[in-house]
């Protein structure tokens, strides 16, 4: 088949949240992803189609959309993988504001992080040398399993818990919170079990486990959540934490 | 326009930026701190991309003066020998900060104590690492540190446009930003300002960095008329994925260890050509590589893209989707088979090693303005070691972070700008909205092509000022092209212009710099010169434009430390 | 929105969850009115006599049949959680969800069966 | 936790109820003044309530996109309804 000449039909969400979708032909490649497709009508056919990228191979997550229904990275998504339902259809990822055409506002997203108290609370300062940790300890292994996640919003447009209660701080924010209960070296983990704890926190989780069927660093949040879920509860019959 | 004052201004939200906040803010929380980034906080640009690691002499067998050495040696003796020498000595305890206090989680021995891998050109496995998402690592926890501080404002998605100076000329006065997601602009008046924007060739056919990187901050530096060194120094990494010019993936690394692990390199002929270049093979330097399949390129021995072929499935398809795991999926995602299959690629312009000039403290010749990170000049020289550009970023972000609150301390005042200045620049900014709509992808195209066939892995002199000519001409196309002024919000061809004006400007540049460089050195060949020149009487090049003309200079490099021949290394200290 | 808008939803964990929140919407519903069936036999046997023999109209059987799944759907979906969430994590989640709707809708039938 | 094997009784019940086909006065003579029948269902209702009640909750606040304090107060109203209605029956079958 000469590709040069075949094309695609796309359909891209243009505008704010109140929008709607736009078709347009677009010519198709052997080696094109959803972000190249996007690109081409940004610079062939409307130079006004806003959308966001970054690094171009799966590292940053600044490119996550809503591609047929999916979030997923578009910079590391072949056409040929998502076309199978023969048609293509592209929207800013979804519970986050819209900022334009494809481009959401992950603001909030990053808010989370912070009230889910997703940073390190130090043990000891910069003059010391580094702590020694035995990389077969569990704590190490159940931290390393939930550490490589590049905060791409993903598993958050992917859960309905947050679409259906929006203090809900998320799986990305709750993975991260679970990871840092198992740094030994965090001194901050009863604060941040009463704030996983508290409204929205931890215990919302219906375990849809949408976010483990989506993440695209195949981590999985939910079970970083049952593992929060499980020291809450010790904590509050511990009477550590109030419920 | 709106105008804000701040303190403290931060350009830049990657490893030098947010390090740079987060020391300001510790040192006086009281201060007002401001980040502004181009995309969004800690995701943009390329601290994130760093696969390798952190290069760093904590080992005992190691020591700063073996580290020091491999940097000088590496930089083929150009290295700002004061720069090198911070750097070294400062990464101890910036790498036990990013542990102790910023909370990055890097990977063991057994026993329990940091591992340091191996790196190509040095003499001691000192690279401390996060599996092979090092940079992930480090930028995701700088990043929820500054987000977890209401103190530090945060402006994502701002571009900035132009350095403005005081009205007196003898200080920076703020900068003039553009607020993307809007399309208005923003002067923010700052006492201090640090420019860590980030370098990152991205004028060549084939480059690595993140895609929204354009060089804006070296082309605002030139335009304030500060001097850039060392800015024919642009590495290139042998294995970049090719999968022609419509894709966004063509460019990005295939990893080092590729070759390391026993990879082979074929031309269009199917045929192994590194022997023919080198006895160690793909295992010889990144340079050398590069050069071996770009002569393959030119003799036009090039494989349907017009590039070579890797070949991994030799050692075991099921062995090398084991060991190279997120490489092989990257690929697959993509559509290329890495493991069982070949797969196209070309040398892909990396990392510049040139920049501003500046002193050990960040501070540069503009009063008020720093400069931190890859907008840096002579830290590494004519070379880059792998593990030795995160450094740099973590550690003069942190010592600018410090100085800008010193330095406010003795000038707490801040200075009204020069207001004919800024119109000026809004009115530049704004230029391509004034002219008949056009394609800029296509102008886009043709400086990426010229960079990498006149300015890029081979030199010579006709071929540098032939590019020097195309380079003026695109720019002067680029003048008369404009872009629909329908709606300004988030208008990626706007920024797409102002990004290929940025690199037209910075272009010039390297050019210039490439043909005063009658040597090579490093990743510097120029194939009319191709020895590398007497190392005691070394010169680096220093560009500046002064009235719309550039001054290009041959300064002797200072050997302050150590002379070539020499070294820091007592005969008793082998390698253990 | 369009037809694929909720695309991300076509996966097993997402409607297994589905099955319980719906199983549990049914159970809340049929409490009451089982209670105030029960309650009928205050004012005497019979009365609940007369309710049982109702049961024996097929329409109600069926409705009992679906009672039955939904009451094991969700007791064995809860179990799922319960050991997903409070025990060490295992893989095959899938299956899990999948035998779990299983073996429900096998108890109802032979509910029915035995009914029958 | 509880609530795991008091249905595996339950369902027991309604299957061993069910499949001898029992009439309401062999129900009755089964259940009346038995202590056991009726402390059983009766933290079994208890338990029940509670946890409708909280589900009820969820969904409403989720799929009924009601405020907190309304699904709450609802939830609340419903577990109440339940627990009455519950016990009234387990007090019917039981009480002699």
């Amino acid at each position: 088949m000469d590709e040069s000449h075949s094309s695609i039909d796309v359909s891209i969400w243009r505008g704010d949240a109140n929008g709607g979708f736009q078709s347009y032909r677009v010519p198709s490649r052997s080696d094109q992803t959803v972000l190249d497709v996007v690109t081409w009508v940004q610079r062939n056919v409307d130079p006004t189609l806003s959308y966001r990228f970054a690094c171009r191979v799966g590292m940053c997550g600044s490119c996550a959309m809503t591609v047929n229904g999916r979030p997923r990275w578009t910079c590391r998504t072949h056409v040929k993988s998502v076309f199978q339902e023969s048609k293509l259809e592209i929207a800013p990822l979804s519970n986050m504001p819209v900022i334009k055409d494809l481009a959401s506002d992950m603001r909030v997203f990053f808010e989370k992080w912070t009230r889910a108290r997703g940073s390190f609370a130090p043990n000891r300062s910069r003059t010391k040398a580094v702590e020694e940790i035995r990389p077969d300890t569990p704590a190490r292994r159940f931290a390393d399993e939930a550490i490589e996640c590049i905060n791409c919003g993903v598993c958050y447009a992917a859960c309905d818990t947050v679409r259906w209660n929006e203090d809900y701080l998320g799986p990305a924010a709750l993975n991260r919170a679970w990871a840092l209960m198992n740094d030994v070296r965090d001194t901050a983990g009863r604060e941040r079990l009463e704030a996983v704890s508290a409204k929205g926190g931890c215990h919302s989780c219906h375990s849809h486990q949408s976010c483990q069927a989506h993440c695209p660093q195949t981590l999985n949040p939910t079970r970083s959540i049952a593992g929060l879920k499980g020291l809450s509860l010790q904590a509050y019959l511990r009477g550590e934490i109030k419920p | 326009m709106e105008r804000i004052t701040t303190d403290i201004l931060i350009l830049g939200s990657g490893g030098a930026g947010l390090f740079a906040a987060l020391h300001a803010h510790a040192a006086n929380p009281d201060l007002n701190i401001t980040l502004a980034t181009k995309g969004l906080l800690g995701k943009c640009g390329c601290t994130r991309m760093v696969q390798g690691g952190y290069n760093v002499a904590l080992n005992p067998g190691d020591s700063i003066e073996r580290h020091f050495m491999d940097t000088i040696e590496g930089g083929k003796w150009l290295p700002h020998q004061e720069l090198a020498w911070t750097l070294v000595n400062k990464a101890v305890e910036r790498v036990q900060e990013l542990e102790n206090e910023i909370g990055c989680f890097f990977d063991r021995n057994p026993d329990g104590t940091l591992h340091g891998k191996a790196f190509a050109g040095q003499t001691f496995d000192r690279t401390v690492h996060k599996g092979d998402l090092t940079g992930i690592e480090i930028i995701s926890r700088l990043m929820e540190q500054v987000w977890a501080r209401p103190g530090i404002g945060k402006f994502e998605e701002h571009r900035a446009l132009a350095l403005i100076p005081s009205q007196d000329g003898a200080s920076l006065s703020g900068v003039l930003m553009l607020d993307i997601r809007t399309g208005t602009f923003r002067l923010i008046q700052a006492k201090a300002v640090l420019l860590a924007t980030g370098g990152g060739p991205t004028m060549y056919r084939y480059h690595t960095p993140s895609g929204d990187k354009s060089m804006d901050g070296l082309a605002m530096a030139l335009r304030a008329g500060l001097p850039l060194r060392d800015m024919e120094m642009v590495q290139f990494h042998p294995t970049g994925l090719l999968a022609g010019k419509d894709t966004r993936m063509t460019g990005t690394v295939l990893e080092e260890g590729l070759r390391g692990a026993g990879g082979h390199l074929l031309n269009g002929a199917m045929h192994r050509f590194m022997g023919d270049y080198d006895e160690r093979y793909e295992r010889a330097t990144r340079d050398i590589v590069s050069r071996g399949i770009y002569a393959e390129m030119k003799a036009g021995r090039t494989t349907p893209n017009g590039g070579v072929y890797i070949r991994m499935s030799h050692l075991g398809p099921e062995i090398v989707a084991t060991k190279f795991k997120g490489m092989v999926k990257r690929c697959h995602d993509c559509g290329f088979d890495l493991a069982g299959g070949l797969v196209e690629v070309v040398p892909t312009a990396h990392y510049l090693m040139g920049g501003i000039v500046c002193e050990v403290d960040t501070s540069t010749a503009l009063p008020g303005l720093f400069v931190a990170g890859e907008d840096a000049g002579g830290i590494h020289g004519a070379n880059r070691l792998g593990g030795n550009g995160v450094a740099n970023s973590t550690v003069f972000g942190g010592i600018a972070g410090d100085e800008m609150v010193s330095w406010i301390k003795a000038n707490p005042r801040l200075r009204a700008p020069n207001e004919d200045l800024l119109a000026e620049e809004i009115s530049r900014a704004l230029h391509p909205f004034r002219q008949p709509t056009g394609n800029v992808n296509m102008l886009r195209e043709s400086l990426l092509d010229t960079m990498w066939e006149s300015v890029g892995v081979v030199r010579d002199a006709p071929g540098l000022e032939r590019g020097l000519r195309e380079i003026d001409a695109i720019e002067t196309e680029l003048l008369q092209t404009g872009v629909p002024d329908t709606d300004r919000r988030f208008n990626m061809t706007w920024q797409d212009w102002l990004n290929l004006r940025s690199l037209c400007e910075t272009s010039r540049v390297i050019a210039y710099a490439a043909l005063t460089r009658r040597n090579s050195r490093g990743a510097h060949f120029r194939s009319d010169f191709p020895e590398p020149g007497d190392l005691a009487t070394s010169c680096y090049t220093e560009v500046c434009l002064r009235d719309g003309r550039f001054e290009v200079q041959e300064q002797p490099v200072l050997f302050t430390r150590v002379k070539p021949g020499e070294t820091l290394l007592v005969t008793s200290q082998p390698v253990e | 929105m369009s037809s694929t808008s909720h695309a991300y939803r076509r996966n097993t964990l997402w409607n297994a969850a589905l099955v319980h929140r719906l199983s549990g919407i049914g159970l809340a519903i049929f409490l009451p009115i089982h209670f105030l069936a029960l309650g009928l036999a205050l004012s005497g046997a019979a009365k609940l006599e007369g309710f049982l023999r109702l049961t024996q109209m097929p329409v109600v059987t069926a409705a009992e049949t679906i009672l039955i799944f939904l009451l094991v759907v969700h007791f064995l979906g809860g179990l799922r959680l319960l050991a997903l969430e409070n025990g060490p994590w295992f893989s095959g989640q899938r299956r899990v969800a999948l035998v779990a709707i299983g073996v429900a809708a096998v108890v109802a039938l032979i509910f029915l069966v035995r009914l029958l | 936790m509880l609530l795991v094997p008091m249905i595996l009784v339950h369902l027991a019940v309604i299957f061993y109820a069910t499949s001898q086909n029992l009439t309401a006065d062999a129900i009755l003579s089964r259940t009346r003044g038995s202590v056991t029948w009726g402390l059983f269902y009766g933290i079994f209702v208890l338990l029940a309530a509670i946890h409708a009640s909280i589900g009820v909750r969820n969904i409403l606040q989720e799929w009924g996109r009601l405020r907190d304090r309304t699904a709450g107060q609802l939830a609340v109203l419903f577990g109440v309804l339940l627990l009455v209605l519950g016990l009234r029956a387990v007090a019917a079958v039981v009480m002699p």
